[in-house]
């Protein structure tokens, strides 16, 4: 890189002293959990770049932004960036509201986006646009050997319609797994997103008597479902997706043991690019790291990767940088990324709750 | 400053479609009508926008106004099927009104996206036709707030059967303010469909009405300007207060609880009253003295008065 | 005020007025004829049904039976906003004001009838009131509470912005629910004098109220009513020396005056 | 029938949860929308206790109904007090109500969400267990019951209350005309604080009940609560204690045959279409005083 | 005995009240006069706490009650008609009359009931209707009973007779002596100046915020300026 700072930001070649990068969040709010727990992993992953010295001399700078959950803060904060020239690309917040009302902004003024979460159909919009998770329903179809492993032969689903991911999931992406595998489904029932209470619900799906349950719901309403089966007295298998993880299931305790999902990490994959990270990660905050900690660290390595590649802080050719990464893939804290149309793709792995901690699910040696 | 403001682009243009929000609550409150059907509008607003724009391609203009028309009718209609509802029991009609709004779009299959909702309205709206169009409703509405039609107003909000006495349409004029508020609300839908090309039903939900109330109360209920005010407090707000960080919800709460206290009026009632009593002109007038010859009469009855009775007062 | 001189001999006409409440008969078969520019009086204990008889005639509560006309016309299909602007004015038992609004505007809101669009120039610029509302603030002599606000007023005051504003529609048909309720002897006397005058302008009225001196002294014809029906009609001397208003209606006092 | 049971159990989360809000409405005319809020963070509270010392169930009750009681109180004090006295007239100050409540719900909640960052929590550290009686094919839970004996006794309770004695006529008082109260020798002030601290309490008893039963809630499912109690509330007729009963259960009820007949999905749609087409035919909901209006 | 000693009252910047007096002894009536607007509502509204008193006192039994929320003074034993009826109007007639006598025992309150129901017939009949769908006159006989229960030591009347039929000012003021009678000191606002006149032991009368006249009824009655504008030039003739 050059040590000529200021004029650099919009020449073609060399580096700037620093980058700065917008991170959208929802730091305060409903989700905060999630920015909370992003914002951790994004940290360690500037720290290790700015360390490491990946951009030679440059330094990445993150400006933290807190959005909550409003999608017209995210908006405007998007605008904000693309008019702040010294911006060189977005890290785009979690909630899918937020990220499709930011993509046509960020399109028209042609800065790169780098979103986690966000898993509705409408967020990636043009080319400006990356996303480092992956829809659960590219990798759910690994759950097809576990249910072979334990004979399921009937199943039930219940979904949240109120949530374009896990309406999405409910109505094709599981069918379409379980049907693979010779499930025959008995039941699919539906509950809005602000269903607090499973009872009756639950009630039906026992009396359906499925070898196992699908459970595709909002987090907080995961444990509530689970314990309410469990208390009518349902032993079969519960199914889950990744709203199970991140503590969810911890208020529900022994009730939630044996609990299982497909998810796009697992801090106890064997995957040496994960266990790097888990290992970095446990090493700085001294606790093991969720999901969306590893995608908040994938999206900054995927961003650091674009603009070595590009070696300019100019936000076009970051945009072609992070362009041929992708089409490469790369090693990140998620396993092995390679990248659909700008969206992420992984291996997954089956994490399960043991009552008390998450665990990954290994097959043949239960 | 040309910086600031495509800087801060998104939250000038919010601020002009919350006033509109703000107005489709107000409205009604302004004839005594406790109606949150605007919200619902809104919704019905940014859906038609939206598809016509999507699928028919059609320019911004006919689009808004497709669906503030048809969003005006709507309310007409609703208005006719809860003409004898009153009170907080018409505000839980009109909510749940809103409420299944929201489930439709939800359940709306291809139509209306589904829980996805709709992306890539793309269309030529631009801030100064959202500008333009405020200045006209802020003109009419200005028009109500004095003369006969304020008289009216008022008096429809405070006594529908007196009105009724005294010629006034009442029936009337609680369709007319469904109609509008309909047409309001249609209009801030529509525009900010077109603006963040896409609409989801997660944006019609209890909160919306919630913020809409909240400004409509805390910028002042009886006139648009309260509406105005209102609108600005609640869309920058947020965005000043994340400075504070972590309390900034917290110093957001408190805020809205010293406004309920202090501004029993709005902030827009504050300023007034403090304006006037800059310049000296309370809202008291004279005390009520008897008739002038008649006090001249009355004074004299009364020295003679006094004269008898200084024995008798003590 | 002006007047239109009509063909029909009434000005207002009921004819076998009910009005029932569930069990409670509050009006009965109750009626009268009132010519124009002349005043009647009802009389009649408390709960006879007389505020209950004006509300059916201003067509705010639905009739059980009964014929109402206006100038020799049915109207008790329609509903209440047309008759003011037939010309039917009238004020309440209660005092209704609209608290937001000043005494003047109060006022003006009577007046605002006989401009039933509502003039654009008064919508863009001056909203002077009109001749009629200074008339009649100044016939009720409320000229130095005009800017002052309802709750400031005093009971009595508040009555007479009642009156002022119905008498700004410049109605010819006027019905008053108790007018000077909380009045002493010398302010009831004006008001009887205003009205007298407003007969002899050709205003025809209809009063209710239980001074009966007062009563006497202003109608030209008093009609009597006890549990929803007619007791006695006919000129006030003849009504208060019926037998059967004084026993329901009249006290002592009334008894050995007459 | 297991269908039956089922709403009546969530009836009476309704009930449980709506009552404390109706007895304040319908009473002294506060509508207050931090009593979610309160129901949550008396959970919170109770829930941050548990995880310390490990209590039994009374106790969390115990100790739920004293924090809704404490908050309650303190926004009847510190925020409703102050807009009464400065707007004597109840109507005129009614909006203002609910605007003050609204800004204590968002302190409430954004304190909640900053503590517990909206994961859900429930009280596993309790020495309470739930455990489930099989009564043919039937499922019931000792919470379960719990439940049901909880809001309808409750609800009896102050049927009663509001029925016979004379401070409950007194709040109705308050609730038609303050002024006029207080000349008949009404202390209006302690009233309201009274009624507050029961209602708190109330929401208290039930943010507990819910949790045991719930296993868990999070920061947002008080504010969830609140629009269903508040259509449970306009349903039964404002200010009757057995409108709100029956708001509840035919709510419940309706949301149940939805979720298990048709598709959870509607279950609002139909709710709040049910609530409409009720309104439409009886104006001031089933049990609802009519308004005492004549010329 | 009641007492009020040179009450100030103001609105804001306006004094409406400026410096009344009067006061009535247990078993007489004072009688209070003054045109519309004097004052008089204003000076009973300030002596029962509901509105502030800028200077003077008010006793009640030579005790200073100035200043006491409106709740205390009613306990304390002195009660107000107010102006205007003033039920309430959602419940019913019975609601009211218990509530009248919230601050009395309850068997205390079930007596004096079966009193007011006696006094007025119709009030029985609509004992369990709501109160606001009396007639005027009815619901000032509501108030007016709502007043007699929580028995007094004293009691302020604001235009009791307003709105009701000759026969019942007749009964309604006979028995206001009554209760004057038995005991208790009386405070009566009353434009039927011939009627109240007549059972009225004192007369204070107020123009403008100030007091002009106070002396006994028989002066007043005498007084050709007092009778001239309260009763008429009719009464002074004849
Ligand atoms: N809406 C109503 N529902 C039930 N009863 C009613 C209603 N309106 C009036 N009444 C009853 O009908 C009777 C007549 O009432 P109304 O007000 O007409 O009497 P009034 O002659 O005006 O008496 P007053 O001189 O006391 O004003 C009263 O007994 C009253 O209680
Ligand atoms: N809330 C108020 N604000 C300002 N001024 C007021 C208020 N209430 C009354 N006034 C004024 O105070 C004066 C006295 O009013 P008050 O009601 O005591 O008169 P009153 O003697 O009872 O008359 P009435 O016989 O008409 O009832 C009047 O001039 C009135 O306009
Ligand atoms: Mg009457
Ligand atoms: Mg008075």
């Amino acid at each position: 890189g050059t040590n000529e700072a200021g004029e650099s930001s919009s020449t073609g070649e060399g580096l700037p002293d620093t980058i700065k990068i917008m991170s959208i969040k929802e730091m305060t709010g409903p989700v905060s959990f999630a920015g909370e727990n992003s914002t951790k992993g994004i940290d360690l992953a500037v720290e290790q770049i700015n360390e490491q010295g990946f951009l030679g001399d440059t330094k990445l700078e993150i400006d933290l932004k807190d959005a909550s959950d409003s999608t017209q803060e995210a908006a405007s904060l998007a605008t904000q960036a693309v008019s702040d020239k010294s911006y060189s690309a977005i890290l785009g917040p979690g909630l899918s509201s937020q990220a499709s009302a930011i993509s046509p902004i960020a399109e028209k003024g042609e800065i790169p986006v780098i979103y986690y979460q966000a898993g509705s159909d409408g967020v990636l919009v043009g080319d400006y646009t990356y996303r480092v998770t992956a829809p659960a329903a590219s990798y759910y179809h690994i759950i097809g050997d576990y249910l072979a492993e334990k004979k399921v032969k009937t199943a039930a689903v219940l979904y949240t319609s109120g949530n374009p991911t896990l309406t999405e999931l409910g109505e094709k992406a599981v069918p379409g797994v379980i049907e693979e595998n010779g499930v025959t489904i008995k039941r699919s029932d539906t509950v809005s997103n602000d269903t607090q209470d499973f009872t009756a619900v639950t009630s039906e799906i026992i009396k359906a008597d499925p070898d196992a349950v699908f459970l595709l719901l909002l987090g907080p309403q995961n444990p509530r479902a689970v314990s309410q089966l469990k208390q009518k007295g349902y032993d079969g298998e519960i199914i889950g997706m990744t709203t199970m993880g991140a503590g969810n299931l911890e208020t529900a305790g022994e009730d939630a043991a044996g609990v299982v999902w497909p998810s796009n990490f697992s801090a106890r994959s064997e995957v040496p690019s994960t266990q790097e990270f888990v290992k970095a990660y446990e090493e700085k905050y001294g606790e093991l790291p969720n999901n969306y900690a590893a995608e908040g660290y994938d999206a900054v390595w995927l961003l650091a990767r674009g603009i070595k590649e590009a070696n300019s802080a100019d936000r076009v050719a970051i945009r072609e940088g992070i362009a041929k990464v992708a089409a490469e893939g790369f090693d990140g804290a998620q396993g092995p990324l390679s990248f659909e149309n700008n969206d992420v793709r992984v291996e997954g792995v089956i994490a399960s709750w043991n009552g008390s901690e998450e665990v990954v699910v290994t097959l043949g040696d239960d | 400053m040309i910086g600031w403001y495509e800087a801060n682009i998104v939250l000038i243009e919010a601020t002009f479609l919350n006033f509109l929000l703000a107005l489709s609550i107000q409205v009604p409150l302004r004839v005594g009508v406790f109606s949150f059907a605007g919200v619902g509008s809104y919704g019905l607003g940014a859906y038609t926008a939206a598809i016509l724009t999507i699928r028919y391609d059609v320019p911004a203009f006919v689009a808004i106004g497709a669906a503030v028309v048809f969003a005006a009718v709507v309310g007409y209609l609703f208005s006719l099927i809860v003409a004898r509802l009153n009170g907080l029991y018409l505000a839980m009609a009109t909510i749940a009104f809103v409420l299944i709004i929201s489930v439709l779009a939800t359940n709306g299959g291809e139509l209306t996206g589904g829980a996805n909702g709709l992306y890539g309205a793309l269309s030529d709206l631009t801030t100064g036709g959202v500008v333009a169009v405020c200045v006209v409703v802020a003109f009419l509405l200005a028009l109500t707030e004095r003369g006969p039609l304020r008289r009216r107003i008022e008096a429809v909000r405070e006594d529908p059967e007196l009105s009724m006495s005294m010629g006034i349409g009442v029936v009337t004029v609680r369709q007319l303010a469904f109609t509008v508020s309909g047409a309001l609300g249609a209009c801030a839908g529509a525009m900010n469909a077109l603006l963040r090309t896409t609409v989801s039903p997660e944006e019609i939900n209890f909160h919306l009405i919630v913020l809409a109330l909240t400004m409509v109360i805390i910028g002042g209920s009886r006139s648009w300007m309260g509406a105005f005010i209102g609108a600005v407090i609640f869309t920058w707000l947020p965005s000043m207060l994340a400075t504070t960080g972590r309390w900034q919800d917290v110093v957001y709460g408190l805020i809205i609880i010293l406004a309920a206290i202090f501004m029993p009026t709005g902030l827009l009632g504050l300023v007034q009253s403090l304006y006037q009593k800059l310049r000296g002109r309370s809202r008291t007038a004279a005390p009520a003295e008897p008739p002038a010859e008649e006090a001249v009469e009355e004074r004299a009855m009364l020295q003679a008065l006094s004269g008898e009775s200084k024995e008798g007062v003590r | 005020m002006t007047t239109t001189e009509t063909a029909a001999p009434y000005v207002l006409e009921a004819e076998d007025v009910a009005v029932h409440y569930g069990g409670i008969k509050a009006v009965d078969g109750f009626g009268l004829r009132l010519p124009p520019g002349k005043i009647y009086g009802i009389l009649g204990p408390n709960g006879s049904g007389k505020s209950t008889f004006l509300a059916a005639v201003t067509r705010l509560v639905p009739l059980t039976r009964g014929r109402l006309l206006l100038d020799g016309k049915e109207y008790h299909s329609e509903p209440p906003m047309k008759l003011a602007r037939k010309g039917l004015a009238r004020t309440f038992q209660t005092v209704r004001l609209l608290p937001e609004l000043t005494v003047l505007q109060n006022v003006q809101l009577g007046a605002d009838i006989n401009d039933p669009r509502g003039r654009l120039r008064s919508w863009l610029g001056r909203d002077r009131p009109s001749e009629a509302v200074e008339e009649a603030i100044e016939r009720t002599g409320l000229g130095d509470v005009r800017n002052a606000w309802p709750t400031e007023l005093s009971y009595g005051m508040a009555r007479r912005v009642e009156i002022a504003r119905a008498l700004a529609a410049r109605p010819r048909l006027l019905l008053l629910d108790e007018p000077t309720a909380g009045m002493n002897h010398s302010e009831r006397q004006e008001v009887s004098e205003l009205m007298q005058k407003l007969r002899d302008e050709g205003l025809a009225q209809l009063i209710v109220e239980h001074d009966v001196q007062m009563m006497v002294d202003t109608c030209d014809h008093l009609v009597a009513m006890n549990f929803g029906s007619l007791v006695a009609e006919g000129s006030p001397q003849e009504v208060v020396s019926h037998p059967a208003v004084q026993e329901a209606y009249l006290g002592k006092r009334w008894r050995s005056h007459a | 029938m297991e269908i039956l049971i089922n709403a009546v159990t969530l009836g009476s989360l309704y009930l449980l949860f709506a009552l404390g809000m109706s007895v304040a409405w319908g009473t002294i005319g506060i509508l207050n929308f931090a009593h979610g809020s309160t129901f949550m963070f008396s959970a919170m509270v109770a829930y941050y206790t548990v995880q310390m010392v490990a209590l039994p169930m009374w106790a969390m009750i115990l100790l739920g109904a004293a924090v809704g009681m404490v908050l309650s109180v303190l926004t009847q004090a510190l925020i409703f007090n102050f807009i009464l006295r400065r707007n004597p007239d109840l109507l005129k100050a009614e909006m203002q109500i609910v605007v003050g409540g609204i800004g204590a719900a968002s302190v409430l909640l954004a304190i909640a969400q900053h503590y517990t960052k909206s994961v859900p929590f429930g009280f596993s550290a309790s020495t309470f267990k739930t455990t489930t009686y099989q009564l043919g094919a039937i499922h019931i839970s000792n919470v379960q019951l719990v439940i049901l004996v909880a809001a309808f006794g409750l609800a009896g309770l102050a049927a009663w209350w509001l029925k016979s004695a004379r401070a409950g006529l007194a709040l109705r008082a308050i609730g038609v005309n303050p002024e006029v109260a207080s000349l008949m020798g009404v202390d209006r002030g302690r009233m309201a604080l009274g009624t507050m601290a029961a209602a708190g309490a109330l929401a208290g008893t039930a943010g507990i009940l819910l949790t045991y039963y719930l296993g868990s809630i999070a920061a947002e499912t008080g504010d969830s609560f609140l629009i269903s109690a508040f259509a449970a509330i306009i349903l039964g007729g404002i200010g009757s204690v057995i409108g709100v009963v029956v708001g509840s259960m035919i709510l419940a009820l309706a949301e149940t045959l939805v979720v298990t007949q048709l598709s959870g999905t509607w279950a609002s749609a139909v709710a709040f279409g049910l609530i409409f087409v009720v309104l439409l035919f009886l104006p001031r909901g089933i049990f609802g005083r009519k308004e005492v209006r004549r010329t | 005995m009641l007492e009020i000693r040179d009450l100030h009252v103001s609105y804001g910047k306006i004094e409406a009240v400026r410096g009344v007096s009067a006061s009535a002894s247990p078993g007489r009536i004072t009688l209070v006069l003054g045109a519309n607007g004097a004052g008089k509502t204003t000076t009973l509204r300030a002596a029962m706490g509901l509105l502030p008193v800028r200077s003077g006192e008010v006793l009640l039994d030579g005790k200073p009650i100035t200043g006491r929320p409106t709740h205390r003074i009613v306990r304390d034993g002195l009660v107000l008609v107010p102006e205007g009826r003033q039920v309430f109007a959602p419940l019913t007639v019975e609601e009211n009359l218990i509530l009248g006598g919230y601050t009395v025992s309850k068997e205390k309150a079930a007596e004096t009931m079966e009193q007011v129901y006696e006094m007025f017939p119709i009030l029985k009949e609509r004992r369990n209707g709501p109160a606001g769908l009396l007639s005027g006159g009815e619901q000032q006989m509501l108030a007016f009973g709502r007043a007699l229960m929580s028995s007094p030591r004293a009691m302020m009347l604001d235009e009791p007779s307003m709105g009701l039929a000759p026969t019942m000012v007749e009964s309604v003021l006979s028995s206001v002596r009554s209760i004057a009678d038995s005991g208790i000191a009386l405070l009566m606002v009353e434009q039927n100046a011939e009627m109240g006149l007549e059972i009225a032991d004192d007369v204070v009368v107020v123009a403008r915020g100030e007091v002009v006249f106070s002396g006994p009824a028989e002066q007043a009655r005498q007084n050709s300026s007092v009778v001239r504008a309260f009763l008429g030039e009719a009464a002074l003739s004849s």
